[in-house]
């Protein structure tokens, strides 16, 4: 169980570094957006269920914390997404 | 106690998205602020911030085989990442206010700033209340049967986590 | 009533009714300056009778706090209250320093009144809710002060309990914060910085503390649901009252020179502020629906509810209304904010002050519940106080839009006065509303005049 | 999550919650205390000015008008009374009251002298060149 935990610690490192790195690539505004949302999307979810081991609880505890981490993200998403256009 | 972390995953969600949408009316100005900030040291925090919360996992995972000793040691581990955090943002915050930035110098700076600490401050509470878990985890009150404190405090640090992982992106690096 | 020494709540709350009505009355004189500007002047202008108006609501409401926390925390610690010979003096104290402040407002120019009161040794008058002379200020905290050595010490040294903890809390943050109103700074802005440490921090911070401590009190008593449960919930409403409330200070923080981060730290931190009063209303609604015993009170436990609901529409909705800054650019010091301070007052501490007093004057008075005519009066009276109440929010609402589009939204904005005139109508109608309301006052007195058959004392 | 939710879970969070958030509001107070010298105007709080002070405080003006929006809802507000009418409107108007028309609102007369009312006027033309974010929306308050 412990090997999965050290597993998912792993993936979350190598997803901020992409993420730093991303940042740092010189890539244009829009390009970047996608893939930083995604890597923040699933570490979030490694922290909720895998951390706060939410999967397999109660339902609805999971749900609205899954739910606010989607609705966050998601019009974080949106906003940057139409102040480009 | 979930409830409570709900109440605050809400108050983070909404100045979240007022940063967001606060952006979309002067983009100019948020990202030439952006550039100003320590994207590195921002890096570094979280690093230190997603290491800390591995280490209260393994923290959990040791009181439940009722290993009290060692789950303390966990806890100091991840509580060494919580105060490398907070001196890291100190030195950060230390440096706008040197260089004449406070809340009221623009709408980017007030989000950074203020966000910046009301997280901070709750990095600060989070380390109180793991201090005391470890406290007492160290002179062994908790058990395989009854570890619900050691709990507790890890969703609260997982929070204060979760909080900084859309943080950081969100101020630091999208543009 | 379990202990002698709860008896002398009684004055207390005598006293609150009183001057309570005294209010009502100041409220009716003003409400028709509004539509016939000339009424009573020059013996009585607007200015006189709104200060009146204000501090008698304040005075009562605190009689009512004081005779509360005198009846409940003896019955939490179990055991006499450490001095009911300290508790009665300062019953007259303050009764007596109340109504020489009512009478020096009503018999004496204001500026005249300051000078003699020693305003020129320390400035302290002339602001909103503020405007006592100091020595009543200096009554104030004695009174205070007394209260709470004397309060403390039943705690001390008797049962702690969560209600009477944070009964204790709320009484000893009230008394700081109004340490706050000897602070009046020449410069402008920290003037009314600090003065919203007395006002917001009482209204949105400690006095929710209070509220919610009588509330679950009378709540255990009435529906016999087991006190860990009512106590929990105590917790988490004033947990949350406060987390939102101190921050959310900064909505008044907009427009007074404050940085203007304040707009985003107060709109935030009090479009948050209605969770703790819904969860009053769910609370006391949840606890009657899951009530053990049949309390023969019934019209104490139509107050509970009451107090739920009204607090959540005044101060929550009504608050939510126009807390974002946005709307509050517009709405700020409009017709908006009377009708959202009168609602939310009453809703909040004058139907929870009313509720003690149902729940209390009976069991004071050698009885478990009064007659059952005397009840039906006096549900009678909650009706049309609270029916009258919404009335009364609702007309000042219209009147507010209506004052906000003509006077700072149309494109050729109105002058303040004409902009009143426009109103008018909506302020007759708010008189009418407030006729009633003195309707439902007096029946409300007159209910504990009624004899009849009453249940005999066992609670 | 294993364990329920106690009273004594929920007697932490009030009390931590109380202390957390009240160290906030002082954090943000000190730093709003940091930064009011650029906007609460202090450079012309005169004396004269801290006298008109006086004088608002001690007629109860807040008890009929609103001061940036707070006070009675009675009649006009006065932050911006200054630019609204200028300093001999103000003068002029204080030294005419009450109107005296029938049914309309009365406003009492203060009888001040001239300094006073000079002093008035400077703690009004003060106040209105205080940094209030713009508001109120127009001139009319």
């Amino acid at each position: 169980m412990m090997k999965a935990a050290t597993f998912q610690w792993l993936i979350l490192l190598a997803m901020t570094a992409v993420a730093v790195g991303l940042s740092q690539a010189s890539l244009s505004d829009n390009a970047i957006l996608a893939p930083v949302l995604l890597t923040t999307l699933v570490k979030g979810r490694i922290v909720i269920d895998r951390f706060m081991a939410l999967q397999g609880a109660i339902a609805p505890w999971r749900w609205v914390v899954l739910g606010w981490l989607v609705v966050v993200v998601g019009l974080i998403g949106y906003a940057f997404h139409m102040a480009q256009t | 106690m979930w409830f409570f972390i709900l109440a605050e995953l809400l108050v983070f969600g909404v100045f979240f998205l007022a940063y967001a949408f606060a952006r979309t009316r002067n983009v100019e100005l948020f990202n030439a602020s952006q550039l100003e900030l320590d994207q590195l040291s921002g890096a570094i925090n979280t690093v230190l911030l997603i290491s800390s919360s591995y280490f209260v996992v393994r923290a959990v995972d040791q009181i439940r085989h009722d290993r009290s000793r060692s789950c303390a040691y966990w806890l100091i581990a991840a509580m060494t990442c919580g105060g490398t955090f907070l001196a890291l943002k100190l030195v950060e915050f230390g440096a706008k206010l040197e260089a004449g930035i406070t809340m009221s110098t623009n709408t980017f700076f007030m989000f950074y700033l203020g966000l910046g600490f009301f997280h901070f401050m709750h990095v600060v509470l989070g380390m109180v209340i793991l201090g005391a878990v470890t406290l007492k985890a160290w002179k062994g009150g908790y058990s395989a049967t009854s570890y619900g404190g050691v709990e507790t405090g890890a969703a609260y640090w997982h929070m204060v986590d979760l909080v900084w992982i859309i943080l950081f992106p969100l101020i630091y690096v999208l543009h | 009533m379990k202990y002698k020494s709860q008896a002398v709540a009684k004055p207390y709350f005598i006293a609150a009714i009183g001057l309570f009505l005294g209010q009502i009355v100041f409220g009716l004189i003003m409400g028709l300056q509004y539509v016939v500007g000339d009424f009573l002047f020059p013996a009585i202008p607007f200015n006189v009778a709104r200060m009146v108006h204000t501090n008698l609501l304040i005075v009562w409401l605190l009689f009512g706090f004081m005779g509360a926390a005198y009846y409940l925390i003896p019955e939490e610690s179990e055991r006499e209250l450490h001095s009911p010979k300290l508790a009665l003096a300062m019953f007259w104290i303050f009764l007596v320093a109340g109504a020489a402040t009512i009478l020096g407002y009503l018999l004496v120019p204001y500026a005249s009144l300051a000078k003699w009161t020693g305003n020129d040794l320390l400035a302290t008058m002339g602001r909103e809710f503020l405007e006592q002379p100091l020595p009543t200020k200096i009554g104030i905290v004695v009174v205070a002060l007394a209260m709470l050595y004397n309060l403390s010490m039943t705690v001390l040294r008797g049962r702690k309990t969560t209600i009477n903890l944070v009964m204790l809390i709320g009484l000893w943050g009230l008394a700081i914060f109004f340490l706050f109103s000897f602070y009046n700074p020449g410069n402008l802005v920290k003037d009314k910085y600090y003065w919203w440490w007395v006002v917001h921090l009482w209204v949105e911070g400690v006095w929710e503390l209070i509220m919610g401590a009588m509330l679950a009190f009378v709540l255990i008593k009435v529906t016999g649901v087991d006190r860990e449960v009512i106590e929990k919930w105590l917790y988490v409403i004033i947990a949350m009252a406060l987390i939102t409330g101190l921050i959310g200070t900064g909505h008044h923080y907009y427009w007074i020179g404050a940085p203007e981060y304040w707009q985003w730290w107060g709109s935030v931190f009090s479009a948050l502020e209605p969770i703790p009063f819904f969860m009053m209303t769910v609370f006391a609604f949840n606890m009657v629906n899951r009530r053990r015993r049949e309390h023969p009170n019934k019209a104490a436990v139509l107050w509970a509810l009451g107090t739920g609901v009204m607090a959540f529409l005044g101060a929550g909705v009504w608050g939510f209304l126009h807390t974002l800054a946005p709307v509050n650019f517009y709405t700020h010091g409009s017709q908006i904010t009377a009708a959202h301070g009168h609602m939310a007052f009453y809703g909040a501490y004058a139907m929870v002050v009313m509720t003690m007093i149902s729940y209390t004057m009976p069991l004071m008075r050698g009885r478990a519940a009064n007659s059952r005519s005397a009840q039906v009066v006096e549900m009678w009276s909650f009706w049309l106080m609270t029916v009258a109440m919404v009335f009364i929010t609702l007309f000042l609402t219209a009147a507010g839009i209506l004052q906000i589009w003509l006077q700072r939204v149309a494109a050729e904005p109105m002058s303040f006065m004409a902009a009143q005139e426009q109103v008018a109508l909506f302020y007759w109608m708010r008189e009418v509303a407030g006729l009633v309301f003195l309707i439902g006052v007096l029946l409300y007195i007159g209910s504990f005049f009624i004899k009849g058959k009453s249940e005999a004392a066992t609670a | 999550m294993s364990s329920a939710f106690t009273k004594s879970a929920a007697r932490n969070i009030f009390y931590g919650g109380a202390v957390f958030f009240f160290l906030l509001l002082l954090g943000l107070t000190f730093d709003t205390m940091n930064t009011l010298p650029k906007r609460d105007n202090r450079a012309n709080l005169s004396e004269s000015a801290l006298r008109g002070k006086h004088i608002w405080e001690t007629r109860n003006c807040i008890g009929c008008h609103t001061m940036m929006g707070e006070g009675a809802y009675f009649a006009p507000e006065l932050v911006n009374v200054y630019t609204r009418r200028g300093p001999d409107f103000i003068k002029t108007w204080m030294k005419i009251q009450p109107s005296g028309a029938p049914g309309r609102r009365q406003m009492p007369q203060f009888h001040l002298d001239e300094q006073q009312l000079d002093d008035l006027v400077s703690f009004l033309k003060y106040a209105s060149e205080i940094n209030t974010s713009k508001w109120p929306p127009n001139i009319e308050g």
